[in-house]
């Protein structure tokens, strides 16, 4: 296991390392100004002599590779730089709201992969029949749906016509403290339609592999014994079935982000997606650069935990490989 | 092992951001939850860049953190704040005397003193000083102090609305002395004499103030005010509903939802117009008949009450129908059959698709409005809709202020502006033609020698009835060659708590800074 | 000749052999087995539909009858529907399958091909029938040990899992005990075969199926296991053994039943079908004959598609004595269904 | 779980005579709802494509005429979508919006096609440490979150549809490289590619004659499952306010400005176009499926997307 780890931990390098350049290339391309882009509307008004001296500040004046090595070494040493959007360390952007995200993205999924497998059993016990169709039906449209438009939707029937449940934010504003049932109250909707949005991959791929199962042998064999469906079902084919589910969670991370981003705006949830398209919108390259640095991260961490829990899940498969 | 040590990180994560955020959340000196009433949050929409003085911040007045020598009451009076009484003005309105107030204390305990007031005009005046708006205090020639208690003002002409520009508010020298005006530290953590002292700015996210006991006015009832800064107005008012805000700006349709919910909406009546430039470098917008017939073209009305939900009223010129300043008989009235007899008649020939034509020349030109601004947006497809009756293509386009700029010399741009304390605060600087091009002065590169000279008559003249003459020069050239379309004065809207009672508003310019609305005078409620 | 349907033989099943010589089924000198009939197949047809819409015959009219303590053995050539046969049998047929005829099992008949899936799965499958199946390692789930594996079908099949228990289940089938904990892949063949034995024979079933049982494993192996499965089946319980390995057969069976392109062509006594006369049908004999201690000659040919099967006998093209006759499918008369030898004892 | 009960069916049994059985099976039989689903899938999307390609030019209607007279109209007769909040016609601006993301969407799927299948040829064709580099690049691509990275794009090219349809098309051609890469590798292990090899056939000539015809299909196939995916990330891009101006219609922009009427309790201008955006989803998806399921029929029930 150590070696796996250590072996994904090598690929990572090079990985973040092509990434970070990457973004440093297409900022290095673009038409904007990040000199005026720091200055904000004021920038409209400065003078020349002070665009200088901000571009000197900032170092845009030098070539790219320079400016990705400094910005790459300041970065291992834990100095990301200062928002321009937000005129805080890049750091501390991050680290004030990537709690809040991985709050909601865990909840999502935890959601997400607990339904799903529910449904796409359910799915799978019979195919064809009509709690398969209903399911996959369900699941396509859920698939084809924006998860920003089921946010709205969901916002609207459940805070503006219900008045159940807090239409966004984390918190009511009128206490001073984070308490975790307001939070956890807060959380219903935005974790909600990101499980929804998750949901579609989860029943799909669950029914697909309990299906898949369900036609091979070990479970002609448990069938065979005498086993209750019941049994057949959770005790050999879901087992069975979840293998190869287990192998794609990892991938799932970029999705996953990319439905944080939409419903924490939906939501104005206080996580990183709403700096991030802050950030995007102020074309604040030092946090937009962070942020992807960060989600790849997480991306290459996810295919890590997969490569883990397939060989926590499956005992053929050795860790020497 | 491995899988184990990755979901611990997490959770650590996630328990060290609930930790930062609750620390950053709860007051100190405050229980649980009740926030009780003697705390507000509100949410507005624009964040000052900085908060010194010195660099603009608070020049109308109203700063909370600090005051004016003058400051305006209910009706935009001025009345004396750090000034003991108005001020004397002597040597035909060229000479303002000011004695201060005594045993007024900056919130960090220092005394106030006349060298605090040479101190901020003069630092605001220097050209080191990177403050847009100095332009306003060019009528200056010296300020003096006499004692610690007294300030001169000597100006270079009689500048008629001096007396309104010295709400502008004051900055200690102890503090803001000593380091570099454009970059030190005051810009983020200001002291001043005001009614709230600066708790936290955690810029894109709220101003949390504090109530300054010491305040001279006494201390504000309201000890805690929390200014929320939410940038899109949808975000801003489902927090408003979901109890997180006490109060906030809204756009009208927004603000129409929250009727009978226990809130009440303030309409705050505004100098605050929405017009759009039609630049001279334009062939189609610099021709004064195509100026002339998209003038009459517009229906007004309609977009009061469809676009304003009726939280506004018609613009016939920068001036509001109901100031003293306007001037009757300049009211545009819709006629867009009218407007079509103006193209026809100054040879603008329909084309085949519908667009007028004139020398190879289609009357089709850009109207950008600032994205993301809805209440723009709404104003420019309207207008882009009525022009199109009459055979003229405005081309609705959205651009960041980085974008327009530039183009603002030939394209047309929905823009915004208006003041009410003087006609000389936004009328000079928007009609100047040697102002054109200079920032967001004269967008439309107006270019009009009888306007000119009223505007510096304006400016200069001391006596009331030669300016009033002079505003209804300005008015009158303004329908001959409207060379902006004035749309709409809008109210600004608010949506308070019912909890903090019957609120007040003023008259509101079109930079409604941090203190306007109903929380103008948040020190003086009584909850 | 007489032309028979599913339904009107059915009735017929608990009688055990006495059958009426013109039904054929029994065979000559049919059952050596003690008790009465575990298990009486008439008809039993399955077609399964494929994408295209055509259909393939697996399995076409195959009657036959299994006595307490005796034993079974259906044989012929890989993909001649034997296995089918065994699916069919506990209602483990995938969904695109149909089925006709009828299988009635013990001694309240109750009729396999027809009864409900819940009745299969709670009365018959592991408690009525045992199933030993092909390739046992795939058979059980991979990410799960012997010992839950049978600590489980223990707890379903007796309602209690204690770990006496399951040391006895494995015991019975000589599974080592300090295998238990470990996961089929781990298992050679023939601790894998044991295992699958083990948990056949969990619940006690009086009809043990066994479906080819001895796929890769080797000589010594294959004696040591269906030797085993002979020993299982004791006097009370009737084994069908389905396997391609004649030698196999031919060590424990009682009866062999000869399957080819889905219908039985021969079934008949072991002893008399490896012994003299040997067999009769030109089918069974070229099996035989193929075998290394034989003459070890292959028979000429390939077996026929079952979805595009031949309209007459099916085994004609491979048949050196095929004739005119043989455009007819010949039934099943006195054990074996073949115009010749029918001819030739007429 | 009801059998289902053929009737007796007549089997040719020599001349025995028919025999007759009765077949019983657990099966469902599907291929008439998957027929109907193209059926209607194809019919969705030529209502779409038509009333999207000719709607615009032939009907002379306004789609951003604005009647501030009816403002927020519920869905009638007269607007069957309903009216926005400044007057317009929601079922216009739908078919606008649609026009332009759909327009989004297949620019974005052609070119992420072809970025996808030259990189995925190439590193099939040529083998060596040219393709363990090249996988390796999509590796990293495949690392960034698809919208992260249109973010980034956008936000260092906006304004406009441009940047848009290249952050879109440069996130998407992974995993096309990867099946043209592997359709190229199997190509190349079949004999008569070898035989055209061996038997002194340019590369060029190899390429052109075996290699290309093999992969075309399946290039085709996967710019037309890109299509939905292009035009959510365009939405999506548009919602977050990254895309495409607000006034201009598309199925994000019109979302978008609809949240506040949605705020003030207005449904139908937040519905319609999500609704519109996911019928034309399902449509496309639909009939690629189809299309996926002939072409290669042993990965029979997929993902749609």
């Amino acid at each position: 296991m150590a070696r796996l780890a250590g072996r994904r931990a090598l690929f990572a390098v090079p990985v973040l390392g092509a990434v970070t350049f990457g973004v440093f290339a297409i900022a290095a391309a673009s038409p904007f100004d990040p000199v005026k882009a720091y200055a904000g509307t004021a920038g409209l008004s400065a003078s020349q002599e002070t665009l200088d001296q901000l571009r000197a500040n900032l170092g845009t004046d030098r070539p790219l590779v320079t400016r990705w090595w400094d910005w790459l070494t300041s970065a291992v040493r834990g100095d990301l730089g200062v928002s321009s959007a937000l005129r805080q360390p890049v750091a501390d952007v991050i680290g004030e709201r990537v709690g809040w995200s991985v709050l909601l993205a865990s909840a999502a999924f935890l959601v997400a992969v607990l339904l799903g497998g529910l449904l796409g059993v359910l799915a799978a016990r019979r195919p064809g029949g009509w709690t398969d169709r209903a399911v996959t039906s369900l699941a396509y449209t859920l698939e084809a749906a924006p998860p920003f438009w089921l946010g709205l939707l969901v916002m609207w029937l459940f805070a503006l016509r219900l008045g159940v449940l807090p239409a966004g934010g984390l918190t009511d504003t009128g206490s001073t403290v984070v308490t975790a049932g307001e939070v956890a109250r807060h959380l219903v909707l935005p974790a909600g339609v990101l499980a929804l949005s998750q949901l579609p991959w989860f029943v799909l791929y669950v029914r697909q592999g309990v299906g898949d199962a369900l036609q091979e042998d070990p479970v002609r064999g448990a069938r065979a014994r005498g086993l209750a469906e019941r049994t057949v079902l959770t005790g050999h084919a879901l087992r069975s079935g979840m293998l190869p589910v287990l192998t794609l969670i990892g991938s799932r991370v970029p999705e996953l982000i990319t439905g944080a981003l939409l419903v924490e705006t939906v939501f104005s949830w206080p996580g990183i997606a709403a700096a991030t398209v802050e950030s995007a919108t102020a074309a604040d390259f030092p946090l937009l650069a962070a942020l992807t640095v960060l989600a790849t991260f997480a991306v290459l961490l996810g295919n890590l935990l997969a490569d883990l829990l397939y060989g926590l899940a499956d005992p053929r498969v050795g860790f020497d490989g | 092992m491995r899988a184990r040590s990755i979901r611990v990180r997490g959770a650590l994560a996630t328990a060290a951001a609930l930790t930062a955020v609750s620390s950053a959340c709860s007051a100190p000196g405050e229980g649980g939850g009740e926030g009780a009433a003697t705390s507000a949050v509100v949410g507005i929409a624009y964040e000052p860049e900085t908060l010194s003085p010195l660099l603009g911040f608070g020049k109308d007045g109203n700063s909370k953190i600090f005051d004016g020598l003058l400051t305006h009451d209910a009706d935009l009076t001025l009345r004396p704040a750090l000034a003991a009484a108005l001020p004397k003005v002597t040597d035909g309105g060229r000479t303002y005397t000011y004695a201060l107030r005594e045993g007024v204390k900056f919130s960090d305990g220092k005394p106030f003193t006349s060298a605090d007031v040479v101190f901020t005009y003069e630092t605001i005046l220097d050209k080191g000083t990177s403050n847009p708006s100095k332009g306003e205090l060019d009528a200056i020639r010296s300020v003096e102090a006499e004692g610690d208690d007294t300030v001169v003002f000597r100006l270079k002409y009689p500048y008629a609305p001096f007396a309104e520009r010295t709400v502008l508010p004051i900055a200690p020298e102890h503090l803001a002395g000593g380091q570099d005006v454009n970059t030190g530290s005051f810009g983020t953590k200001p002291v001043g004499t005001g009614p709230y002292k600066l708790v936290k700015w955690s810029k894109g996210e709220q101003l949390v103030l504090e109530a300054n006991p010491g305040y001279w006015g006494g201390a504000p009832k309201i000890e805690r005010f929390t200014m929320a800064i939410i940038k899109d107005d949808d975000v801003r008012a489902t927090r408003l509903r979901s109890g997180d805000l006490d109060g906030a700006i809204l756009p009208p349709n927004l603000a129409k939802a929250f009727k009978g919910s226990g809130r009440r909406t303030y309409a705050a009546r505004s100098f605050d117009y929405r017009t759009v430039t039609l630049p001279t470098g334009n062939k189609v917008t610099g021709d004064t008949a195509v100026r002339r017939a998209l003038d009459i073209a517009v229906d007004r009305q309609a977009m009061v009450d469809g676009i304003l939900e009726g939280a506004g009223r018609v613009a016939h010129g920068p001036v509001p129908t109901d100031s003293e300043w306007f001037t009757e008989g300049t009211r545009r009235t819709y006629d867009p059959k009218k407007a079509r007899a103006i193209l026809d008649e100054a040879g603008w020939r329909p084309g085949k698709d519908g667009i007028r034509e004139k020398d190879g020349v289609r009357a089709s030109f850009p109207l950008w409005y600032l994205s993301g601004d809805k209440l723009r947006q709404d104003h420019a497809l309207a207008y882009a809709s009525d022009a199109r009756k009459i055979g003229v293509e405005a081309e609705v386009q959205a651009g960041t202020w980085e974008v327009i700029e530039p183009r603002m010399p030939e394209d047309a741009v929905l823009a915004g502006g208006g003041s009410p304390s003087d006609p000389d605060f936004d009328q000079y600087p928007l009609l100047r033609s040697d102002l054109a091009g200079d920032g967001f002065n004269n967008m439309g590169w107006y270019d009009n020698a009888r306007v000119d000279r009223a505007l510096e008559t304006g400016r200069e003249s001391g006596d009331r009835a030669e300016r009033k003459a002079a505003y209804d020069t300005v008015q009158r050239e303004l329908v001959k060659n409207p060379g902006y379309t004035f749309l709409t004065h809008i109210d600004h809207l608010y949506v308070v708590d019912d909890r903090f009672g019957d609120l007040s508003t003023q008259v509101e310019p079109h930079d409604h800074g941090l203190a306007a609305g109903p929380w103008w005078n948040v020190e003086d409620w009584q909850p | 000749m007489t032309p028979r349907t599913g339904s009107d033989s059915g009735s017929s099943g608990n009688s055990g052999s006495g059958n009426s010589g013109n039904s054929g089924t029994g065979g000559t000198g049919g059952n050596s087995g003690t008790g009465g009939t575990v298990l009486s197949v008439r008809d039993l047809s399955v077609r399964f539909r494929m994408r295209d819409g055509s259909y393939v015959r697996a399995v076409t009219g195959v009657s036959f009858d299994l006595a307490a303590g005796e034993c079974l053995a259906l044989v012929g050539e890989s993909g001649c529907g034997k296995s089918v046969l065994a699916s069919a049998l506990l209602g483990l047929l995938p969904g695109n399958a149909s089925i006709a005829g009828s299988a009635l099992l013990g001694d309240d008949g109750l009729d396999l091909l027809r009864a409900e899936e819940r009745v299969l799965a709670r009365e018959v499958r592991g408690r009525r029938a045992g199933l030993v199946p092909q390739s046992p390692a795939a058979h059980l789930t991979p990410v799960r040990t012997i010992r839950s594996h049978l600590r489980e079908t223990v707890r379903e099949l007796t309602g209690d899992a204690g770990s006496g228990r399951v040391r006895a289940a494995a015991g019975r089938a000589a599974f080592p005990e300090d295998h238990l904990d470990r996961h089929p892949h781990e298992l050679s063949g023939g601790l894998a075969q044991r295992a699958a034995t083990a948990l056949a024979l969990v619940g006690d079933a009086p009809l043990l199926l066994a479906d080819e049982p001895t796929t890769g494993l080797d000589r010594d192996l294959v004696e040591r296991t269906v030797d085993e499965l002979r020993r299982h089946t004791g006097d009370h319980r009737a084994l069908l053994l389905i396997t391609h390995d004649l030698a196999a057969a031919g060590r424990i069976a009682d009866r062999v039943a000869v399957m080819y392109a889905g219908r039985l062509v021969e079934i008949t006594d072991a002893s008399g079908f490896f012994g003299a006369p040997g067999p009769r049908h030109p089918y069974a004999r070229g099996l035989l004959n193929a075998l290394p201690e034989r003459d070890f000659t292959p028979i000429p040919g390939m077996p026929p598609e079952l979805g595009a099967l031949p309209p007459g006998c099916a085994f004609a093209a491979r048949c050196a004595r095929a004739s005119a006759a043989c455009t007819v499918v010949p039934d099943l008369v006195s054990g074996v269904a073949c115009h010749h030898v029918a001819v030739a004892h007429a | 779980m009801a059998d289902t009960v053929h009737p007796a069916e007549k089997t040719e049994n020599g001349p025995n005579g028919p025999n007759t059985a009765v077949w019983r099976s657990r099966a469902v039989v599907r291929r008439s709802t998957r027929a109907w689903r193209v059926r209607g899938s194809a019919a969705v999307v030529a209502v779409l494509m038509l009333s999207v390609l000719l709607v615009p030019p032939f009907a002379q209607l306004d789609q951003q005429a604005v009647d501030l007279a009816a403002k927020l109209r519920p869905p009638s007769w007269t607007h069957p979508f309903g009216t926005d909040d400044v007057g317009r016609d929601l079922l216009l601006r739908c078919v606008y919006g649609l026009r332009v993301s759909l327009l989004v969407g297949v620019v974005a799927a052609v070119v992420s096609t072809v970025i996808g299948t030259a990189v995925g040829a190439l590193a099939g064709a040529l083998g060596g440490w040219t393709d363990r580099l090249v996988m390796r690049l999509v590796d990293v691509f495949a690392s960034v979150p698809h919208l992260l990275l249109g973010i980034f794009i956008v936000a260092m090219f906006r304004p406009g549809v441009w940047p848009v349809v290249v952050s879109v098309a440069l996130t998407h051609w992974l995993s096309t490289a990867r099946i043209v890469r592997a359709e190229v590798l199997s190509l190349r292990s079949r004999p008569y590619v070898d035989a055209a090899i061996s038997g002194g056939a340019s590369r060029r000539r190899v390429a052109v004659r075996h290699l290309l015809p093999g992969v075309l299909p399946q290039a085709g196939l996967a710019a037309v499952l890109m299509v939905p995916h292009a035009i959510w990330h365009e939405s999506a891009l548009s919602f977050l306010g990254l895309g495409l101006p607000t006034h201009q219609a598309s199925l994000g922009t019109l979302v978008q400005s609809a949240r506040g009427s949605l705020l003030a309790g207005d449904w139908w201008p937040t519905l319609f176009p999500g609704l519109c955006a996911v019928t034309a989803t399902l449509a496309v998806a639909g009939l690629a499926g189809a299309w996926r399921e002939r072409l290669n029929p042993r990965r029979r029930s997929e993902l749609m997307l």
